[in-house]
């Protein structure tokens, strides 16, 4: 949908956390919070999805209670990564659509920065098993149960480094132009 | 047998119509005004220098980060009983051709509308030995608008 | 015909220096048929096909080969040295045997041999030596799958091919062709054969490796097929090779079906009459060749070999029941031409069936309802 | 009397190795093919040779600058990556595009998937063995598309035209009676395409039953867009969550029944009628007006603590873009959500007990973008 009409209602969210959680109203938050009443979760409004948090122990359980719940039906894994908030840990981020009922949903995992465990989502569903071998290369996750954990995109032997991390630095450039100039080049030769 | 008969059809419908291949090195297309080759500093004809005042925005918008300015006072500035306004004029430009992504911003950031995409033949043949080559000081990336072979386009 | 060549007495002078004459035409006449193909298949894609080399690119064909001779020709490390060394020559010589046999003009023939319609599927049947000494012989898995793969569709492809040359000669009931040549002068063989025709231009494909059937070199596939690890001259020993047969089928096809330099008032008009006829035959069948490689996919392996031993081969063994029937019993010739039309259909329904899964119906979704409640 | 059983001969499965130099893995795909035979056992995809780490490149660059590497993950549709991104600033800076600039990158986007799928058809010709010919038919119809492109962003595949609140600069004058004209070469292409490879016996017999995968299977490993379709599963972002102004054009969702290569290729072919239709509708809608937003701030930062996952309709599959900002002008995390990625996860499954010259076919039939896939 275009970004002017927003579906969110007049209000405008405040803070995430000191939201009143009726202003969800309108969101499907409602049947979620049905859904995962076994599990304790806090909402939060995103730009466009309603935004999940689950704690990191039981955040399996969650997924597979949105897939099974047969009023949202949640069977479609959209995309599946971290995101590096460097102090206070690294969120893993799980994006859901539900084919038959048009819905989405995005669930997140906090994991603190010195142990980052987490259950696999392959479980649950099988287009998690790339999806999660990028995230543990790139984030130094390690997901528990992993059919196949090998590295995706690095080499093979590369399971030390996890790039995108904000503690992973930026190449610098090798040699700035001007110094290429070393390269003995009379000038006035290049017409 | 239907369907191969018709693939041969098709095939020999092709086979009547006219040839569609461009023969590139002799005869080169004409190419749009708004093509984008690797940029290039524009010549003030009448004042006889460089617009760019070697200002640095278009180093600093630059994602690849392919571009090296130096300033240098103008010499021929009115205040020294020359001809041009301009105080500060570039002392050296380096662009290095093999980084360069071709986006378009450092044309885009310029206020002095004084860098602009090179849209002629020469730009896109560039071919050289050596990856150093492809570093193109001041007086390369002046040459061609000195010349007056280029009348570049830029966005309004 | 004079026994000998100009007038030489010495046979072995007069054999020796035939020989020579095939070799020298033929190395022409493929250099030129390579150049045609590229600049027809271009036509075909509203390409130009050659035109730097020479005046419309003429002079490409022999870029082509100053090149190949000049390339290093490699042999991988463990790779069978003798095997891999000998599989062009069985690849190449086996083609230019077969031109001992080929009636070009009424004089123009190196020796009129009296079975030269065996003679020739003899011959040409070797050259599926050669590819499996290629393909085993270079130590590369491509190589090898695809020289059991050309194994396979050589052999499974000459039987329906020998198959459709005896029953041609049945019906011109003779061996030798310059025989069943002449005897076409008033009516070619292919109206008394017309599904012997089409089996004969279907396994002459398979037998060429050319499309549907190249799949022994199918680059998409195997990268080329046994002759990938080749390079150089040796290499293009494979290419000349494919040329020539190529060459040697459209003569033969023009031979033994178009009635070759005999049919439309061959006789009385004279050896330019006939040359020109056999060129325009040859021409056809090879232009025909181009343009199938250019518009049909390729099969694969299985379907490949169920075609060749569950269609073609039981068609050509009923066409060869019926050929005695009519020729024993001495009924019209006729009667052959109604039975072969009606196996062109049959060929064409076998066809149709194997292939006519019952395709899906695709089905336009009606727009979906509601937008995304997020 | 016992006869003592014949030597039981231990036969040995082949691996083969194919790529990342092959001539059918369009690109830099390689895959260890375990054989029995002709028969494919085991299939072992290896990815990630083109991997130039585009979404930590853009957590250095600014909202202007991220569009150029953006063209960079999908060579072949690069105005419809731009979009996600500048999509998904815009949601996140709350920006309003004009309408004139939504419907140009509508039409931009659809003529890219054309171009797309022409690719598709070409390299997928000489998969199934047609020599050379899809290619040319598909090159000459491309080489008109990407004329056109050029004339509107200057450059041939890499346009960074699409920005952060509208278009770079304003198209060309001529700009309708070009896209016509281009449409009309267009669609002459797909009649070749059609006429040349779907009712020929040999290609359906290549193409039947092949490599088929069950609409739920597509759905559990994350398959989307055309090979999804071609399954059964009617989703199509540009329905189902419509973006731009996808819901005021008509067009159909062609879907396929068994999901097989056949299916895939058949489920392309018609899209591209969809597409040109349209293209033809935007191209009646557009009327003048602005390009880009009158209050653009000269140097765009996003609200803090803000994130956003814009999905679109590539003509690969969902494209998405998750952008994560904590204030400043550079976003905080981009991750691309490649489709090429989890279409390539079912590679597997349907290649395996197929014979080697499908598994080719099969993969083909994915039409993978490597840039996409290794990002």
């Amino acid at each position: 949908m275009t970004t002017d009409d927003t579906a969110q209602g007049g209000d405008e969210a405040e803070a995430a956390v000191a939201e009143p959680v009726d202003a969800l109203e309108d969101t499907i938050w409602p049947s979620v919070n049905r859904a995962l009443s076994a599990v304790d979760v806090r909402p939060e409004r995103g730009a466009l999805d309603l935004i999940v948090h689950v704690p990191r122990a039981n955040v399996v359980r969650a997924l597979r209670m949105l897939k099974q719940d047969d009023e949202l039906q949640f069977n479609y894994l959209r995309s599946l990564t971290a995101v590096d908030n460097e102090a206070d840990g690294v969120d893993v981020v799980y994006h859901l659509y539900s084919i038959p009922k048009n819905l989405n949903v995005t669930v997140k995992a906090m994991l603190p920065p010195d142990d980052k465990v987490l259950g696999t989502a392959t479980t649950v569903w099988q287009a998690a098993n790339w999806l999660e071998r990028e995230t543990a290369e790139m984030f130094g996750v390690r997901f528990t149960g992993h059919p196949d954990p090998r590295t995706l995109l690095m080499p093979e032997d590369m399971t030390d480094t996890f790039p995108l991390l904000k503690s992973h630095p930026f190449a610098e450039i090798e040699l700035l132009q001007g110094e290429l100039l070393g390269h003995d080049r009379n000038e006035g030769d290049r017409e | 047998m239907k369907g191969i008969m018709k693939s041969l059809a098709v095939t020999m419908s092709t086979f009547m119509r006219r040839p569609v291949t461009r023969n590139y090195p002799t005869v080169h297309r004409e190419l749009p005004e708004r093509d984008r080759a690797f940029p290039l500093l524009l010549w003030d004809q009448d004042i006889d220098e460089p617009f760019c005042t070697g200002c640095h925005a278009c180093e600093r918008a630059c994602p690849v980060e392919c571009m090296t300015v130096l300033m240098k006072d103008n010499p021929n500035h009115e205040a020294q009983g020359g001809t041009s306004k301009r105080r500060k004029i570039v002392d050296e430009f380096w662009i290095d051709y093999g980084r360069c992504m071709r986006c378009n911003i450092c044309v885009e950031v310029c206020n002095f509308e004084a860098i602009a995409m090179n849209n002629t033949w020469r730009g896109h043949e560039m071919s050289v030995y050596d990856r150093a080559d492809l570093v193109m000081d001041l007086p390369q990336l002046m040459s061609q608008s000195k010349a007056k072979e280029i009348d570049e386009w830029v966005a309004d | 015909m004079s026994d000998g060549i100009f007038g030489i007495e010495n046979t072995w002078l007069d054999a020796l220096i035939r020989v020579q004459l095939i070799v020298g035409l033929m190395t022409v006449v493929v250099m030129g048929l390579i150049y045609i193909e590229r600049k027809v298949l271009a036509r075909f894609q509203q390409r130009l096909g050659p035109t730097r080399t020479g005046p419309a690119g003429l002079l490409q064909s022999l870029a082509d080969a100053l090149k190949l001779v000049g390339k290093e020709d490699l042999r991988p490390r463990n790779a069978d040295p003798w095997t891999f060394e000998l599989a062009p020559y069985l690849v190449f010589v086996p083609v230019f045997l077969g031109f001992v046999v080929v009636p070009f003009v009424a004089g123009w023939q190196v020796r009129v041999v009296e079975l030269g319609l065996i003679y020739f599927v003899a011959v040409s049947s070797l050259s599926i030596i050669g590819w499996i000494m290629a393909g085993w012989g270079s130590d590369n898995r491509y190589a090898m799958i695809g020289g059991m793969r050309a194994a396979a569709q050589g052999i499974s492809y000459e039987l329906p091919l020998v198959l459709a040359l005896i029953s041609v000669a049945m019906v011109a009931d003779s061996y030798d062709l310059n025989q069943i040549v002449a005897g076409q002068s008033k009516y070619p063989n292919i109206v008394w054969q017309p599904l012997v025709v089409v089996v004969f231009t279907i396994a002459g494909l398979a037998e060429l490796n050319r499309t549907p059937f190249d799949i022994p070199v199918g680059e998409s596939e195997v990268v080329g097929g046994p002759f990938v690890e080749y390079s150089g001259i040796r290499w293009s020993f494979f290419f000349l090779a494919e040329y020539a047969a190529l060459f040697i089928l459209s003569l033969i096809f023009a031979a033994v079906f178009l009635g070759g330099w005999a049919w439309p008032l061959g006789e009385d008009w004279g050896r330019g009459w006939q040359l020109v006829l056999v060129s325009v035959k040859a021409g056809s069948f090879m232009f025909l060749v181009f343009w199938v490689r250019v518009s049909v996919p390729r099969l694969r392996i299985d379907q490949l070999m169920s075609f060749s031993w569950k269609i073609l081969l039981p068609l050509m063994l009923v066409q060869i029941l019926i050929n005695g029937a009519v020729l024993v019993y001495h009924g019209s010739l006729w009667i052959l031409t109604l039975a072969g039309l009606v196996g062109i259909a049959v060929l064409v329904k076998l066809v149709g069936h194997a292939v006519s899964q019952p395709r899906s119906k695709v089905v336009v979704a009606a727009p979906a309802e509601g937008k995304a409640a997020s | 009397m016992v006869t003592e059983a014949a030597p039981e001969f231990e036969t040995q499965d082949l691996l083969i190795n194919v790529g990342p130099q092959h001539p059918s893995t369009h690109g830099v795909f390689r895959m260890v093919l375990e054989v029995d035979g002709e028969v494919v056992k085991g299939l072992v995809p290896y990815i990630g040779y083109l991997h130039r780490g585009a979404e930590k490149l853009c957590e250095n660059n600014d909202f202007r600058q991220g569009v150029g590497y953006m063209d960079r993950t999908e060579h072949l549709a690069a105005h419809n990556a731009e979009l996600s991104y500048v999509m998904a600033v815009e949601a996140l800076a709350e920006l309003e595009v004009p309408a004139r600039a939504q419907w140009i990158r509508m039409i931009l986007c659809e003529l890219n998937r054309l171009s797309s799928h022409f690719m598709f058809f070409g390299a997928f010709g000489i998969d199934v063995g047609v020599f050379g010919t899809p290619f040319i038919y598909a090159w000459r119809e491309r080489e008109t598309l990407i004329d056109l492109f050029e004339e509107i962003s200057g450059d041939r595949m890499m346009y960074a035209y699409f920005r952060a609140g509208g278009l770079a600069w304003e198209v060309p004058a001529n700009f309708k009676e070009r896209v016509r004209e281009v449409l009309k070469s267009s669609r002459q292409g797909v009649k070749d395409f059609d006429g040349l490879l779907t009712e020929n016996e040999i290609f359906i017999a290549r193409t039947k039953n092949v490599g088929s995968i069950s609409a739920a299977d597509a759905i559990e490993i994350g398959m989307s867009g055309s090979s999804l379709r071609a399954s059964g599963v009617d989703m199509d972002i540009r329905k189902t969550e419509p973006y731009l102004f996808y819901d005021q054009v008509e067009f159909d969702v062609p879907l396929g029944k068994n999901g097989d290569v056949f299916d895939r290729y058949y489920v392309r072919l018609q899209e591209m009628e969809q597409s040109m239709r349209i293209i033809e509708q935007c191209l009646e809608r557009l009327e003048d007006g602005p390009i880009m937003p009158e209050k653009m701030p000269r140097m765009l930062r996003l609200p803090e603590g803000q994130e956003v996952y814009i999905r679109t309709e590539a003509p690969r599959g969902e494209y998405g873009v998750y952008l994560v900002s904590k204030g400043g002008n550079k976003p905080w995390r981009l991750k691309v959500r490649s489709a090429c990625l989890s279409n390539l996860q079912a590679l597997k499954q349907m290649s395996i007990g197929q014979y080697v010259a499908d598994a080719i076919i099969i993969l083909g039939s994915i039409d993978i973008v490597l840039s996409e896939v290794d990002r």
